[in-house]
């Protein structure tokens, strides 16, 4: 780790652990992200990928360890042991500014149509005036595709088209942090490739991006830097060609990667 | 032709309501149905010769119940005047309607009716009392404030709250809650303009007559054995000298 | 101002016996009010132009017409019909059916926060209408509902006191008749609501439970 | 039935009418503001204010409104405070149907699903943003029939303000009956007013739902 | 087509089309399934793929063509030119026992827990006695590696165990149709490999599928044919050699698997 620059990482993740009642969600993770890397995190299903990206954000209180963006520490006024005292809305509010997340469930805001979706925080948060919200608004459901469904509820949308409204809503506010919850399953192969090239283009402009994947092929063209995840511990971070390299050393994630390399392998 | 009399005698009771509220006629005390009109009505019912049960209705279902046929009789005191006379059949009188004051205990700036002049008055909405006292208001050199009330309870529980200075209702009841409340109210003397009889009401038409002439007999029955005297000392501490024949009214 | 507990304390033992009235009034009108109050909404929503039309009859002028005269209809225009109905069945009926009305009301803006998803997975499923509603609608819309159907029942609660205009000694009716023979009706309506307040205070408590337990799905 | 009792009384009745919807539109609005900053406060407030909220809640919405116009009216001047008829009929309508909209505000909070108010705090909206922009929309969709309900409610406890004699509709109509010795028509007038009343809030209650499912409708 | 089996098909639709206001979200769809087949479909996103599953069931009223399950018309009263009368409900869930359904937003009841959202239709539907049903529903989380999460409310699961949840329901019921709308969108390769496993053995049982699916490895494995929409339309619909050999005929098909054989051949 640590390969890609000397610089200070922008996040900083130290021996964090997550439990909801007594089930240990995440133990003991500790990874840092570098400024415009693309890390991917891949795990099976249960794992603790979406809980580890709502501790970045503090959207889950993590009860161990430390989380810092920038080297601030995220959500708690301090660190060290609990008890802990959480920082204030307003000042996570301002944290959370700097870090944008695209959900797995999307969570769009059903009353809001798709442009205003996209548009809300870049009048209320960035206070953009409302005419130039719309447009970059509109510019950014172009860029997954989206121009002729801008007037529609997400009740009116298809999978695919939720989730690049989602995806629209959060790029459309330039966070220097991405955090993407399985940000193509609902996409087909075609926009999968170009939601990728966007987010290329993206972690070209500086973004650091963290984003949750099922899809192999998809960590493996656009990660920096592969995490693997399992049971709520990191068993291995490293770059691509050493995950999907013909036999990783670690029998966990060779196993984990057997069907797929069978399927895929047509 | 149904005759309401011979109905009542057939069934062996009598069913009577009022609205068990205005003392000393009619009270609820430790659960129980007490009063003028109560022990009065008991007698009458011996004289009929059949059981006497009693209904507690609020005022506004006491009429259109009665008109439903859903009890008999309203032993409520309710006031006779001529326009309520040409709707429902009154008995004889059974008590004194005649208006009188109640001010706050101690107030000395009221020694008669009359001081009410220019003060604020309570009374309650619809009675023949509030009437009286309207008229003699504007008798005044200067007219009482005149404030209708709901509910008489109200009018004392402004009185207390000192909103108006004295409240005009039926002496027996003025006099009642002075004895009631005697730190509290106080009664003005003497009662003033015309005198006023409560009776007892039985519905209109033909039906009733009978009815009614057997009640006023057992009325003018108990005036001349005492027991409508006796009755009244027990609950008033005087006699009211009832009429034993129908008053006229205007 | 001379508050006497005295006073209280006498009539406390008629309060409470005119209580029972209240309580009785009160949950026949809410089990009715309940009951009802779904099928009303069913029919509501339903999409049969006729059922739904009816049930928004039925609102329309069960929301409209006073209590108190719907009351007076039960009791004094009924028996003209020839349905004589006793006063307390009068007063839980009329409590009731009125008060479901609301309850309808209030489930049906409830049900429509689940997601048009859920009643798919059901259809598609085959699962019946009526265990539908039973295991799916009517809990979920229950949960979402429960503080304003909490409300309703406290209002019901304190809307049986329109019984005594048929005749039934209920608390509020005591409370006045006491009221007019000891003139004190500061301490007496105190009373009165303390015990309203008790009752009250109960139904909302286990309102509260209940939402605390539907609420963990 | 007579008419030229209309005549008579019409004036002091529409009187009464405008009394009663000035009490009623005045303070159902006040108990609604109420209402919606006490459900606030318990959503996002500090727990000790918490418990206050809800101690007041129920204690208002547990006792009889009569009883606490009475209070109010005939127990206030033993503290010095001396409040018209109308004054304490507004006061007490705010009052009284304070706790009842936080309760149904309350149970609109329950209905928005946690991830959209997540999903707003991610792109650093504001809470009062959120709560007027995200929650409030929202929350109306379950809430509309219950307010709608309670407006309704209100309506017909403006009836109890006679008791403080405050001229309204009741008080008008209890005038002619009680004058006039008639009982079906002052009634059967009384009962016109409130439907009146009544259909006009269901009207607007459906307007407002209409409105804010918007979005739930299918094509 | 008709290249499987000579009898009836299970399927039949016949120029199905479906308007949502003026927007053709599908046109003249004439498409058959065969007793025991496995059709995948794919096409882009917004192409109506969910759509025409949803047809399938009636969950969407179709507004012109026919669709039939063992010949039977279904939703409608009577084939031909609309206004047609929709069947009344019974007659519809009778039905609709026949097809079974995942939907690609899962759709789980969140005030049930897992198993109860599994056993729920048993009781109510094929009305086991609980105790059975309870058992039923066991083996079929079993079937999806889901046994520790049968007490949790679907809230408080990860998203492809949601989606595992959704599987079970549908499985256990054991109808003859299934309709898979993304079955496999938020599961990791893994996972994906036992859900295969499952659809396999329940093809091989008998049971036919329609699966909407983005990932065409999965499709490739798995299908018998594959059907390929695109604006509403049926572009082709052919055995998966033919449309993931090297250069399938048709341009439109082969651009939209361009991205996905780059990124898949690392
Ligand atoms: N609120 C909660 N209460 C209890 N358990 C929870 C809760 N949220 C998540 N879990 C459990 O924590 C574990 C990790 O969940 P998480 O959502 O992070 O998984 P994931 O790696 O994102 O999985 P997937 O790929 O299926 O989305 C899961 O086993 C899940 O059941
Ligand atoms: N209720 C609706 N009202 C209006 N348009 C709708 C509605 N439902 C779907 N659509 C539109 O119909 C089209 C087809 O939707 P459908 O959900 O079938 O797409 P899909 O092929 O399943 O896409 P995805 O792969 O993204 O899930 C989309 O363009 C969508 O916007
Ligand atoms: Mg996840
Ligand atoms: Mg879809």
């Amino acid at each position: 780790m640590g390969d890609i620059t000397t610089e200070q990482p922008i996040i900083e993740i130290r021996n964090l652990s997550k439990h909801f009642d007594d089930f240990e969600a995440l133990r003991d993770i500790t990874l840092d992200v570098h400024r415009s890397e693309v890390l991917c995190l891949i795990g099976p299903s249960g794992s603790g990928k979406s809980t580890l990206l709502r501790c970045i954000n503090f959207l889950e209180a993590y009860d161990g360890g430390e989380v810092r963006l920038e080297g601030e520490l995220i959500g708690w006024k301090s660190a060290g042991a609990p008890p802990r005292k959480p920082l204030s809305g307003e000042a996570l509010r301002r944290q959370r500014q700097h870090i944008g997340m695209v959900f797995q469930q999307f969570n769009l805001w059903p009353h809001l149509t798709a442009l205003e979706n996209v548009a809300e925080a870049l009048i209320h948060v960035k206070g953009l005036p409302k005419a130039e919200a719309m447009t970059k608004a509109r510019a950014a459901l172009a860029k997954v595709n989206l121009s002729d469904k801008e007037a529609n509820f997400p009740a009116n949308l298809s999978g695919g088209q939720q989730q690049r409204v989602a995806i629209a809503r959060a790029i459309a506010m330039e966070p220097s942090v991405m955090l993407f919850d399985e940000p193509t399953s609902a996409l087909d192969p075609e926009l999968v490739g170009e939601v990728l090239g966007v987010m290329k283009q993206m972690a070209a402009e500086g973004m650091t991006m963290v984003v949750v994947t099922h899809e192999m092929g998809f960590a493996a063209h656009v990660a920096d830097r592969v995490a693997f995840l399992e049971g709520g511990r990191l068993v291995t971070c490293a770059p691509p060609a050493d995950i999907f390299g013909r036999e990783p050393d670690d029998p966990r994630v060779n196993a984990f990667l057997k069907t797929y390399r069978e399927r895929n392998v047509v | 032709q149904a005759d309401m009399l011979s109905d009542i005698k057939a069934k062996g009771k009598i069913v009577a309501a009022t609205e068990m509220h205005y003392a000393p006629f009619d009270i609820l005390k430790d659960g129980e149905y007490q009063g003028i009109c109560h022990d009065l009505f008991v007698e009458v019912a011996k004289e009929l010769g059949v059981e006497a049960e009693f209904l507690d209705l609020p005022w506004q279902s006491i009429l259109p119940g009665l008109e439903a046929g859903k009890f008999d009789f309203v032993n409520a005191p309710v006031t006779i005047t001529a326009e309520r006379m040409s709707r429902y059949n009154f008995t004889l009188p059974i008590g004194n309607a005649t208006v009188a004051l109640a001010k706050k205990a101690g107030d000395d700036s009221i020694a008669k009716p009359e001081d009410i002049a220019g003060k604020a008055v309570g009374s309650q909405k619809g009675s023949a009392q509030l009437e009286q006292l309207k008229a003699f208001s504007a008798s005044l050199a200067t007219p009482a404030d005149v404030r209708e009330y709901v509910n008489i309870d109200e009018a004392l529980a402004d009185l207390a709250a000192g909103r108006i200075q004295a409240v005009a209702n039926s002496a027996p009841l003025m006099g009642y809650a002075a004895v009631q409340r005697p730190g509290l109210f106080e009664m003005v003397m003497p009662p003033f303009g015309e005198p006023k009889y409560f009776g007892w009401v039985a519905p209109g038409g033909e039906d009733a007559k009978t009815l009614i002439a057997a009640i006023n007999d057992a009325l003018i029955k108990m005036h001349e054995d005492g027991r409508l005297q006796a009755i009244n000392e027990k609950w008033l501490g005087s006699n009211p000298d009832l009429p034993t024949t129908m008053p006229d009214v205007k | 101002m001379n508050f006497s507990f005295d006073v209280i304390w006498h009539n406390l033992p008629y309060m409470l016996a005119a209580a029972r009235w209240t309580l009785l009034i009160s949950v026949g009108g809410m089990a009715i009010s309940l009951v009802w109050g779904v099928f009303l909404c069913a029919a509501r929503i339903s999409r049969g132009p006729f059922l739904s039309r009816i049930a928004a009859l039925y609102i329309s002028f069960f929301r409209g017409v006073p209590l108190l005269v719907q009351l007076l209809i039960f009791y004094y225009m009924l028996p003209h019909v020839g349905l004589d109905l006793p006063a307390v069945a009068a007063a839980i009926l009329a409590v009731g059916m009125c008060s479901a009305a609301y309850t309808a009301e209030i489930l049906r803006g409830a049900l429509q926060t689940i997601p048009r998803g859920q009643t798919e997975a059901a259809l598609a499923l085959g699962i019946p209408t009526l265990s539908l509603w039973r295991r799916i609608l009517v809990p979920q819309a229950i949960r979402i509902g429960l503080p304003s159907l909490t409300n309703e029942l406290i209002l019901l609660v304190k809307v049986s006191s329109l019984a005594s205009v048929v005749g039934i000694g209920e608390l509020t009716r005591i409370s006045q008749n006491i009221t007019g023979e000891t003139y004190r009706p500061l301490e007496i309506y105190v009373a009165a609501a303390a015990i309203y307040f008790l009752i009250n205070v109960i139904l909302s408590a286990l309102g509260r439970l209940a939402e605390n337990r539907l609420l963990v799905g | 039935m007579e008419l030229d009792l209309f005549v008579r009384y019409g004036p002091a009745l529409l009187s009464g009418f405008g009394v009663t919807i000035l009490c009623w539109i005045v303070g159902s609005l006040g108990g609604l503001v109420l209402g919606f900053a006490l459900a606030c406060l318990y959503r996002f407030g500090p727990r000790p204010l918490r418990w206050l909220i809800q101690a007041y809640v129920e204690v208002i919405r547990g006792t009889p409104f009569m009883i606490q116009l009475f209070i109010l009216y005939f127990g206030g001047p033993h503290f010095g405070l001396l409040l018209t008829p109308v004054q304490a009929g507004i006061a007490s309508f705010i009052i009284y149907g304070s706790p009842y909209f936080a309760e149904i505000f309350r149970s609109g909070f329950n209905a928005i699903p946690k991830g959209q108010i997540e999903a707003a705090r991610c792109v650093g909206l504001s809470e009062g943003r959120i709560l007027f922009r995200i929650i409030l929309p929202q929350m109306l969709v379950p809430t509309t029939a219950p307010l709608t309900n309670f407006f309704i409610i209100l309506t017909k406890e403006t009836a109890i303000l006679s008791v403080v004699t405050v001229p309204e509709l009741l008080y008008e109509t209890q005038t002619m009956a009680s004058e006039t010795f008639t009982f079906v028509e002052p009634f059967l007038v009384l009962s016109l007013f409130y439907w009146l009343m009544v259909i006009g809030t269901s009207w607007l209650g459906d307007k407002v739902e209409r409105r804010v499912t918007r979005h739930l409708r299918r094509a």
